[in-house]
């Protein structure tokens, strides 16, 4: 009798395991042959839904109500689709303060406003004390990828994409780790945003393959899925990687790897090679990208692996990390 | 913190293989076997991918230096049989958490509802035991000398707090008598030790001094960054090459000659040596500590009536062999196929300093 | 064997607790194993203990690696020229 | 300081009160005059998101596996939408077992199979022990509604439009019920089935105005709505409502009002006087919609107000129910 | 156990209210004013619409028969510091949740977090407090004779299984007290008691003897489906137009005479009268329940130190007014206004068999 | 006052607890409080516990009620002749 345990929900291996699993009885009537975030559906209905149960529930930079919009909606972005509706699904702890739930509500109608995204239909529920912690809500976001060009996805990586990441890593689960284990990190913010307005500057060149937002288990576990479902392989620059001395050090002090750590408004994105440059300068012109970085490309050496050259001048194997990532002493 | 010197710092790294390399080159017939004691060190050197900046003669194998993956199995069990209790409270760096006993681990003790509780701190266990005056609280003291002081303050405060219900699993080694099974292992023949910086900073260099002086083995003390451990092994190769086997710090900055006698102290104050048993090497005198008489009370064997029972390590498992350095992690029939991060079989695997897991995560089988 | 990252005193907040930054991190930390603590010390933080003052800078270490290095590279021409 | 209670989960009067003030802050980029289950958005996507909860997670006649597809898909139905694709996100605890888990997928995905549904992305989030009752279930479901008919929806209710049940209320929570009070009840079941099959069969006849499963709250709960909704009447005949034996006991003993019952196979229809005939027969000649009756009509007394015409021969006013329903003894 | 009769008892309701009717026609001048004692008549009599089948000139005014309407808001507030306290868990029949007291209620505890049970039947109670050895389990002990004789038993089975963590905050009482002190009253000058029938079945017809006797009240016992309570009004109407005031139990497979001595004897043995302050009716000598010596181990009273403080209505509420029958409850100024069931004001609103709250659900204003 | 439910005694468990139904719901009930409870036996159960035995059928009370009425009736009729 096999247990869930935290594990599989941290993104990495387990988490890979357990959703096919999952997804196996459904094969009867579904088949995608790659497992993205977002899927198109009908022709042109980008839909992706997820649940956040982020603790504590306001951060900064953010909580878990601008988190929902943020999550979902980056789903859509990453397959070049503008987000146009939410459903929203929410479920509640018996005594949680209702200002406090308001105030999340406010929140994610002020994100849902600033990209001009209705809420179209929710659903609320209350729990015993004690069956939730707070609050955990579902987001489901639908719009529509442009038709003028082929759908983003990892089926269009080749070697040779170069591989850009849009801003610094690791900023939100590092900051949501120093909450809660003690750390005071006043310079430090989770990156949390919507990255539609990041990615409309970008979508209409022909040269971005695929795109993915480094949510759960960081940017090393979407470029390990990357490389493992294309059976490509990946090189990356471990000094190119934008990472901040706040997110550094929280590293260094709790023995984390900062590219397993969850980003909430950073992205990867494939580019083929003539088209590279032109996306880091457009995306370096954003707000949201100014910190953004080739950091590496596709290969065909090592094919399934993620490779990273160390700063130290060697080159190490990247793989997805095992089960949830805990502060250690050794 | 961020120095001018961060620069240099990655800067000086090839320059120090590079330098390393030259060594060797000259000293065309010598090929150096040297351990690196410390599982920080092993982590550190595959993170880095450093292993790819050293020569073909210098062989570098791992060493017993993860006090997660040389816990005995059944001192491992008898974690879990207190988590397994109402009316315990297991308090736990997070390192232990995936340690899989003779059938469970903790974490799946947690799952299943028990009450494991990850701490940064002794002092936050201490804290647990205060807010929860109904449970024993009890911390699991794994860790060698770097670690123990920290306990031993925890069971003074304790004492002092009339906190009973803290209670102390005591699982401590020390490191020294541990490398004097290895430095006299035939089996093994080694050059020298990279010795482990931050239990060094603790014991200083003295306890160390039989090595050289004993065995002819050269050692060196390092620091976990890149730029310090290349020195360190530069270091030990010239000490071999020259012949003159010594002792070099080289983390001066944090390693007193004499270490740290407060901490010292304080683990005299607290603990008796004992003997232990390490998952691998077998059974050392007097390389544990066990707690004192004086704070019996805080004792968690004693207290819950902790047996050990003698626990078999699993079929196939060759841990032993990987912590002795005799075989490297993929020469263990078992790594990457019946054991793997998923579904670790030995401790090397789990522990995240552990060599098996390293070996899995930065290198697996060459395929860079 | 033991994760330890240097840390400066920012705060001392009594005989043996302070506030201590790792870069931009600060953490409250025991500091019962070191002695004579003041703000501005570095100090090596284990498992929320200070562990010990360190003395000098990482700078003056690479400076002393260096001149070793040149040492060595000495050497090596040295043997070279043979 | 308000907290939120059970009571402001359990689909009466505080439910409403709470959807209303988390929708307040979205009335910015949302708005919709009527709250429908299910909202249908660009013309022709029906789109409508729930959590499910359910405890016990496996039940007579169901489990949470296939609740949760049928639930959602009921609200699609219910506006006369076709269900085609299901988005699903799981929250599960710590220590739950892994095939009790593959279970319940095995039953969505062959409550999915059976009405030919794609479940097209997810999302699986695994939780600490005791910050989650084993699974919560949230499913979007995303469908399209004939284009050859106005929707369906309270706007459209008018005064003398005939109510028909599908069948026999309560149900589903008579099943909860019983086992979370100790009753054994062989005969008993709970109602959860698709209805998309059934409305199929109706869809097309002009007459067909509203349609609502009397989900959480029960049918007592969706005729308030309607009433106070549209501000027009209801008159009910509680001689004509079907009720089994089962669902009749189970109220006498712990004191509950089968009205507001969850059903969740079981659907309240509003239609043109002069097709009610019709639509009952078709109804009653399908499995699901084998006890379906009418149960009475829309009316313009007692405007916003549900009146129910006592078997005793008297007349009661139907109020949304406040709060949890507790067994009581008084 | 539908039996063909189900039909009869639903075709006899209209004709029963035809007889009612033609007799009070032809009493031509008699107005007639009864008294449903009981919440549960209360509620049955609205939830199938009684009141349009009743004749004008027949007056039905609600008494004080349910048990959490008059309970008093220090016993309620009594019940609430229980339920704060971290060492024990509450354990209550549904009804009492949503009672406010003074600045809380039960189920505004369990959302905070605190320990509050429902259960259906005081032996789970029992069940709780064997599961939960380190807890009081505190029962509370709401109800008239009807429910008091199950608390007795669970009484006397804690003492013989030993459950000492096992209490009971008692509020129970008694009826005909009370019935007393409303047939006394002139305010009310009511005709005749449409008397309980469930507390009847446990005291017989006796202990309302004096109704009739001492101050020549109609009265008659009725089960609660709608032809009983149809049965019982046009009962009460007959003895009162004849001018012969009795008691007559319209409930005879149910109501014995004597009652159920089995469960008189129980009463007995574990509790004995006391004063009892009845919500709206003020102190009532004797009409109370409280846990005898022998069983004071079990008193949560007694064992937790609960003292009772009187505490103020809370402004506006006439429910004083309402359980005496003296207005209805949409003369109070308060019903439907501040006054609703999302937000109770007084426990009538709150409790489901509340005539505030039924005339709230079924009823409201005359919308039908 | 006190919601009571008649129910059927399908089982007799001990002494004092028996599986009794009503209708199509079976539950465990208590019987401390009536005695010589056989199979068949109709009680009322409030709160987990058979307060009462019941003595003849609904019907037989609705039958009783219909002579009632009839009675009433007469009289009704009788004055109305008047
Ligand atoms: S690979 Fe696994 S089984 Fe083999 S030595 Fe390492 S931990 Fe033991
Ligand atoms: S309506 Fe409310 S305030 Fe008025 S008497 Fe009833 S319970 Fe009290
Ligand atoms: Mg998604
Ligand atoms: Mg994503
Ligand atoms: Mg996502
Ligand atoms: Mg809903
Ligand atoms: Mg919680
Ligand atoms: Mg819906
Ligand atoms: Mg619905
Ligand atoms: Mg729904
Ligand atoms: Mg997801
Ligand atoms: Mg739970």
């Amino acid at each position: 009798m096999e247990k869930l345990h935290i594990g599989h929900g941290t993104g990495g291996r387990l988490t890979s395991e357990i959703i096919s699993e999952i997804l196996r009885p459904f094969q009867k009537t579904s088949s995608s042959p790659y497992l993205e975030d977002c899927a198109i559906v009908d022709g042109n209905i980008a839909v992706t839904i997820d649940g956040y149960t982020v603790s504590p529930r306001t951060f900064p930079g953010g909580d878990i109500g601008k988190l929902a919009i943020c999550g979902s909606v980056n789903d859509l972005a990453m397959r070049g689709a503008k987000p146009k509706f939410i459903a929203m699904g929410l479920i509640a702890e018996e005594g949680l303060d209702k200002n406090e739930l308001l105030s999340y509500m406010e929140s994610a109608a002020n994100t849902c406003a600033e990209l001009s995204i209705q809420l179209v239909t929710g659903d609320t529920k209350v729990l015993p004390k004690g069956q939730v912690d707070g609050l955990y809500i579902t987001t489901c976001a639908i719009g529509t990828p442009p038709l003028d060009r082929e759908p983003l996805g990892m089926v269009r990586l080749v070697p040779g994409d170069v591989l850009i990441v849009t801003t610094e890593i690791g900023q939100h689960e590092a900051t949501i780790a120093a909450a809660r284990y003690g750390l005071t990190v006043p310079s430090l913010k989770s990156d949390c945003a919507p990255l539609w307005p990041l990615v409309e500057q970008i979508i209409e060149m022909k040269g971005i393959k695929c795109m993915r937002d480094c949510t759960r288990g960081g940017l090393g576990t979407v470029l390990c899925e990357w490389a493992e479902s294309t059976s490509l392989g990946i090189d990356i620059y471990e000094e190119k990687i934008p990472i901040s001395s706040e997110v550094s050090s929280i590293c260094d002090i709790l023995g984390f790897d900062p590219l397993y750590l969850a980003c909430e408004g950073c992205a990867v994105i494939a580019v083929a090679p003539e088209d590279a440059e032109k996306v880091l300068s457009k995306l370096k012109a954003h707000e949201l990208g100014k910190k953004a970085q080739i950091i590496g490309q596709i290969t065909e050496e090592h094919k399934g692996y993620v490779g990273m050259n160390t700063k130290a001048g060697g080159k190490r194997l990247v793989d997805m990390p095992v089960g949830e990532m805990l502060p250690r002493i050794c | 913190m961020k120095t001018p010197q961060t620069e240099n710092k990655e800067k000086i790294v090839p320059i120090l293989s590079h330098a390393l390399n030259s060594l060797l080159e000259e000293a065309a017939t010598k090929s150096i076997t040297v351990m690196e004691v410390c599982g920080t060190h092993t982590v550190a050197i595959f993170r880095h991918g450093l292993k790819a900046l050293l020569p073909k003669s210098f062989k570098l194998v791992s060493g017993p230096g993860c006090p997660v993956c040389v816990t005995d199995q059944s001192e491992i069990d008898a974690a879990i049989s207190i988590a397994e209790r109402e009316d315990s409270i297991v308090a736990t760096y997070g390192d232990m958490l995936r340690v899989p006993g003779s059938w469970t681990s903790l974490q799946e003790c947690r799952a299943r509802g028990r009450s494991v509780k990850v701490v940064t701190s002794v002092t936050q266990a201490l804290d647990l035991a205060e807010e929860n005056p109904d449970k024993n609280v009890v911390f699991l003291g794994v860790g060698f000398e770097t670690t123990a002081p920290a306990t031993a303050l925890a069971l003074i405060e304790a004492k002092k707090r009339k906190l009973d219900n803290f209670l102390v699993l005591c699982m401590h080694k020390t490191v020294p008598l541990a490398l004097e099974a290895l430095a006299n292992s035939e089996e093994l023949s080694l050059d020298g030790f990279l010795l482990p910086g931050h239990v060094s900073v603790i014991i200083g260099l003295n306890p160390y001094r039989f090595i050289p002086e004993k065995y002819g083995k050269a050692c060196a003390i390092a620091g976990f960054e890149p730029f310090e451990i290349m020195a360190g092994l530069l270091e030990i190769a010239r000490q071999v090459i020259k012949g003159e086997p010594t002792i070099k710090s080289m983390y001066p900055r944090a390693v007193r000659p004499e270490g740290n006698k407060t901490a010292q102290e304080l683990l005299d104050k607290v603990f008796e040596p004992c003997n232990a048993y390490w998952r691998g090497l077998g059974e050392i005198p007097l390389s544990g500590y066990k707690i004192r008489p004086e704070f019996e009370i805080h004792d968690a064997s004693l207290r819950l009536n902790i047996e050990k029972k003698p626990s078999p390590l699993p079929t196939g498992c060759r841990c032993g062999d990987v912590l002795k350095g005799l075989i490297s992690p993929i020469e263990c029939p078992l790594f990457g196929r019946a054991c793997t991060p998923m579904k670790p079989v030995g401790p090397c695997m789990v522990s995240s300093e552990g060599s098996c897991a390293a070996q899995y995560k930065y290198d697996r089988k060459g395929q860079l | 064997m033991c994760l330890a990252v240097p840390h400066e005193i920012i705060k001392i907040l009594d005989e043996n607790r302070a506030i201590a930054a790792a870069g931009p991190v600060e953490v409250e930390i025991r500091t019962d194993m070191v002695s004579d603590i003041s703000i501005g010390d570095k100090v090596l933080v284990h498992a929320g203990f200070a562990i010990e003052k360190l003395q000098g800078s990482e700078g003056e270490e690479i400076c002393s690696l260096w001149e070793e290095l040149r040492e060595v590279m000495e050497n090596e021409n040295a043997s070279n020229r043979k």
